[in-house]
């Protein structure tokens, strides 16, 4: 950990802040991009079986 | 009951539904405010507890539209007022839907607008008990405006006109108590008036606009 | 259940629009409502309905028993129409929607959203909403407009299997809807202009 | 073989889930990297002390949220001109990734102003400028959620895209006029080549901002395949589930 | 002016609906669409008269010909019958409403505000306003909705009176109008699961 | 076209039409501000040319969602594009008839409410000068907002945030001008900036409105 001095808090809520939306963003995309084959997935097995 | 407020909060999420809507608009407000008076930071921070009451009234305001005025134009009011649901209690739960899906977003969002107008540090508590304590107030207020308006086509600039006299009480105590904590002064005198009329308008609003929806109905 | 309407006055606009009309209706019995355009059917339903105050006369049985579908169907076109009838339900206080989508053979459409549909399925679903209310007096204005034969078909037998569970029906129509029932023409109790009964002008003449 | 044979979404799945893999691997070492070595590798600045280590995450988010307009602009124009639905949809993919880029800006300068200026936020002409663009942002996904149709959202949007551009270039200029600023100029312009910024500072910097780079295109194809996904199994619903 | 529609594919909400449509409307001749709900009789109309595009196919000589009439009437609630009526005159830079007013036998309901109007008579009003286009092809979306029986004998009228004068009409419709005229059923050309035709969400399939 | 601006005109001076209520809101903003900023005297009259400003822009705004939503509702818009009129040109009058009735009434106004907010002296000419240049740039863009929104239902809301920010160049400048004017100094550069805005905007944002609008009715 290097030597923050008095501004600590600052740089590490700054990263903190950061990392945490840029997390919040990665995680709801995965999260739609998952749902999304799955629906795919499920729509294209109906095709399949209706011919 | 429930299924009258899951359905109003669900359509609100629905695409074209509203919500986030009223605290866009909260947003855009005070971010024109300075452009408007200009950007001095002193200026700012002397007015910004009075901006942020009354760009979160013209918040609540404006999504008041949309409480009745959907529901009538389908013809689902029309509905509601025959079937098994006091029109009380359905014009309660429809306030309460507002106000979580207005108001509740809105003191949440408070702070964060008061930094950009630099509002003293000590205003920030202040700012958001005082907005908690009056926001549902405004819900209940704007419900008998709505309902007062229903029957007129587009009565949304009319139905402004009707509820903003109302809201005078509310908007004076509540930025009373915003701007003397802000100031470093003791706002607790405002603060319970402003209690007071929360509670006093969630108890009896909805008997006046109920009745008066009946009327407009007709 | 009978509903009884006695020597009913009715006003639109404050101006008397239906005099001195009486019926009964009993249960299991269906009444076609006819009229030129501009007689006052819509009028009379909505009073019946309790939307609007009758200028004089009675209205008895009709407290909390009425369902009442007019001109706009109370849809939302943002819910499903599932959704739509399950609010509609819930707010009746019943529970399931399946006898609903069976009878206007809505399962296909289940979960479109109600603002995708056609003119004539969105009436379907307006109709369907009268099952799930579990009231025993239907009032409906001009229930098939939009309707192709079949879904025509699809309303009499729903309505004929609400009769037969005791269930009653009055029906403000134009056309031709294949039902066994009484009709009754409003013609000869539209007021005229000497009628004042009370009328919320009446005090200036 | 032209470039728009991409334009076929199914095409672009296929050839999006074969560059995925290196495309995030490489994006994630290089922003790892550059912020690691920013955080720890680099010593505190003379006036700013260690509030400078800020500036890794503050300036790549700054520059990637103009670029993900600049890019969704150019995407919109491809959609009104050729209507190929992968760009409108890759616009639709840029815009959340846009508007999280301009909150970090936002942020992390707000919380770098607090030690620098003593304020948390001024009415500084590029501040302000970023905070319009984060409305614009705002309502762009506004109106694509709003509108049911997907072709006729991704013409409105589009326009409003476009239309949007203008108005935000007029603000520009209308906000440096209204106000002179306290946020310090360009540093880095890659026009002239010159620099403001000592070498340390600068290297792990350049890396942070390639991998910032780098992690908004990921996202955006990953995000693309998304609502391709999506529209596709709607397409192949409204097809079998169609009935009277 | 002969209406051509040629190998016409017609979509909603990005889907086909109707497929391989073709049909010839000429001067003098109406023509009646029939099909169940939901078949696309709709949109095919909105279409027609330039409000979406076509999938595909072809449509000649519509062209600034076309006075079209949908479920709405576009009638503005606070201006009287006759503003209104003269309102659309002068769009279609026509001065008299006379024959309209007469047609439709609106006189007693000249001064009327247009909300005041029973839904019967607010149609009358809307199909009185066909009359003010002075356009030759009339394109119709089932236009005797809530209109009674006297009321659906001036509307033939004024569709014989029109197709006299060389006019044609396309009218969509589920009861019998009382009209002389050719019937084409849609339901053939509704399009199946299999059709593309360059529907928008063609791409991703 | 003159039809079209007669109807409007008529329409807007009817029940419930909406003349006048833009004004109103006008008005009651202007009387709020010192409920929630507080009274003293010098701090109103220093943001008094950014209230008034502030106040028309939302007046507008908030006026603007009966622009065209309306007409498409009860299907005129459906019948105005099939009609021998190019939708450009209809568009163009729309918006005049919109300023017609909302933004020129808040010109003559503001000198009115200027004395209510204890506007220097000489910022009168200055605000009513800016505020008439500006005015028809915020119903030109409006109707783009209008437009672009017309096939959402209740679209208000999310009209307010789609036209907010595209208003800001016009409020800046507008704002600029009246309160340089009021301190005393000189605002022609803002003025000339306002101006060459608005008739940028007359000359071009029609075209961008009237295509979104038949994207829109599609
Ligand atoms: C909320 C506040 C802020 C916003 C929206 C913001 C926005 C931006 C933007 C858009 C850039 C990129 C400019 C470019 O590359 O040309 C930038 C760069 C930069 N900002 Fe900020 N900034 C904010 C606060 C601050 C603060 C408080 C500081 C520190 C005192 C700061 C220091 C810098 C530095 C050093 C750069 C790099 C300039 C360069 O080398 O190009 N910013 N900022
Ligand atoms: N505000 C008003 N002022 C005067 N007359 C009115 C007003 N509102 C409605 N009317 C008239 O009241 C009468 C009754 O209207 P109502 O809608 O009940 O008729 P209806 O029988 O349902 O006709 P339709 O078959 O056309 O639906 C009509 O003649 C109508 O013109
Ligand atoms: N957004 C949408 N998504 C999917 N299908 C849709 C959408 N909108 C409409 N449809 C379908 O398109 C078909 C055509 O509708 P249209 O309104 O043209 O029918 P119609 O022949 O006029 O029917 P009606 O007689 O009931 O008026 C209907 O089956 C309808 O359900
Ligand atoms: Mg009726
Ligand atoms: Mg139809």
């Amino acid at each position: 950990m290097p030597e923050l001095g008095k501004y600590a808090i600052e740089v590490l809520s700054a990263y903190a802040a950061s990392l945490g939306l840029l997390g919040v963003l990665i995680g709801i995309t995965l999260r739609r991009g998952r749902a999304a084959q799955a629906t795919l997935k499920a729509a294209e097995m109906e095709a399949k079986k209706n011919g | 009951m429930i299924a009258l407020l899951i359905r109003d909060l669900r359509l609100a999420f629905r695409a074209g539904g509203g919500f986030g809507l009223g605290l866009a608009f909260f947003l855009i407000v005070t971010v024109l405010v300075p452009f408007s008076v200009g950007p001095q930071a002193d200026l700012l921070s002397s007015i910004a507890p009075g901006v942020l009451w009354l760009g979160a009234l013209l918040a609540c305001l404006l999504s008041l539209d949309r409480l009745l005025a959907l529901d009538y134009e389908d013809g689902t009011l029309d509905l509601l007022v025959t079937a098994p649901l006091p029109l009380e209690a359905a014009l309660s739960i429809k306030a309460l839907a507002h106000w979580l899906t207005t108001g509740l977003p809105l003191v949440i969002a408070a702070p964060v607008l008061g930094v950009l107008l630099n509002l003293p540090a000590n205003g920030f508590g202040w700012v958001v008990v005082s907005l908690a304590l009056g926001t549902p107030a405004l819900s209940v207020i704007g419900t008998f405006g709505a309902a007062l308006t229903v029957g007129i086509k587009r009565g949304g600039l009319l139905m402004s006109l009707l509820v903003l006299p109302l809201y005078v009480p509310t908007l004076i105590f509540g930025a009373e108590a915003a701007r003397r904590g802000a100031a470093g002064l003791d706002g607790t005198t405002p603060l319970l008036m402003l209690a007071g009329i929360t509670f006093g308008t969630i108890a009896l609003m909805p008997f006046a606009s109920a009745a008066v929806l009946r009327m407009g109905l007709r | 259940m009978t509903l009884r309407i006695d020597n009913l006055t009715l006003a639109r606009g404050g101006i008397p629009v239906l005099t001195g009309l009486s019926f009964d209706l009993g249960r299991g019995a269906a009444l076609i409502l006819r009229g030129p355009n501009g007689a006052g059917k819509t009028t009379l339903l909505r009073t019946l309905a309790g939307l609007q105050p009758a200028l004089s006369g009675h209205i008895t049985g009709g407290e909390d028993q009425i369902a009442f579908a007019g001109h706009a169907d109370g849809l939302k076109a943002m819910l499903s129409v599932t959704e739509n009838l399950n609010f509609w339900a819930s707010v009746f206080g019943r529970d399931s929607i399946d006898a609903a989508l069976e009878a206007y053979d809505l399962h296909a459409l289940a979960d479109r959203l109600a603002g995708t549909l056609s003119a004539g399925q969105k009436r379907r679903l307006g109709l369907a909403r009268l099952l799930v209310t579990g009231r025993p007096i239907w009032v409906l204005d001009e229930p098939t407009v939009s309707l192709d034969t079949a879904a025509v078909q699809m309303f009499a037998d729903a309505v004929h299997a609400h009769l037969g569970q005791g269930g009653s029906a009055l029906i403000a129509t134009h056309i031709d809807l294949g039902l066994q029932a009484d009709v009754l023409d409003i013609t000869p109790y539209r007021a005229t202009a000497t009628t004042r009964a009370g009328a919320s002008d009446e005090a200036f003449l | 073989m032209s470039i728009w044979q991409y334009a076929n979404p199914v095409k672009f799945l296929a050839l999006s889930s074969r560059v995925q893999p290196y495309l995030w691997a490489a994006a994630v070492i290089c922003v790892t990297t550059g912020l690691l070595w920013g955080f720890f590798g680099t010593p505190d600045d003379a006036r700013q002390g260690s509030t400078v280590k800020i500036i890794y995450l503050h300036v790549p988010a700054a520059l990637m949220a103009i670029n993900a307009w600049f890019m969704m602009l150019i995407a919109s124009l491809i959609w009104l001109v050729r209507r190929h639905h992968v760009s409108a949809l890759a616009a639709k993919a840029a815009a959340p990734v846009g508007i999280v880029m301009t909150l970090i800006a936002l942020v992390t300068g707000a919380i770098w102003g607090q030690p620098m200026w003593g304020t948390w936020w001024a009415w500084d002409p590029r501040l302000t400028s970023f905070l319009i663009l984060f409305l614009f942002y705002l309502g762009y996904i506004a109106l694509w959620e709003a509108i049911e149709d997907p072709d006729t959202a991704a013409d409105l949007t589009s326009v409003l895209c476009l239309v949007g551009s203008v108005f935000a270039i007029l603000s520009r200029y209308a906000v440096q006029f209204w106000n002179q600023g306290l946020h310090q100029g360009t540093s880095v312009p890659v026009a002239t080549g010159g620099r403001t910024v000592a070498d340390v500072f600068f290297y792990p910097l350049l890396v942070s901002m390639v991998g910032f780079g780098l992690l908004f295109l990921a996202l955006v194809i990953y995000r693309t395949g998304t609502e391709i996904r999506l529209r596709r199994a709607a397409a192949m619903r409204a097809r079998t589930g169609r009935g009277a």
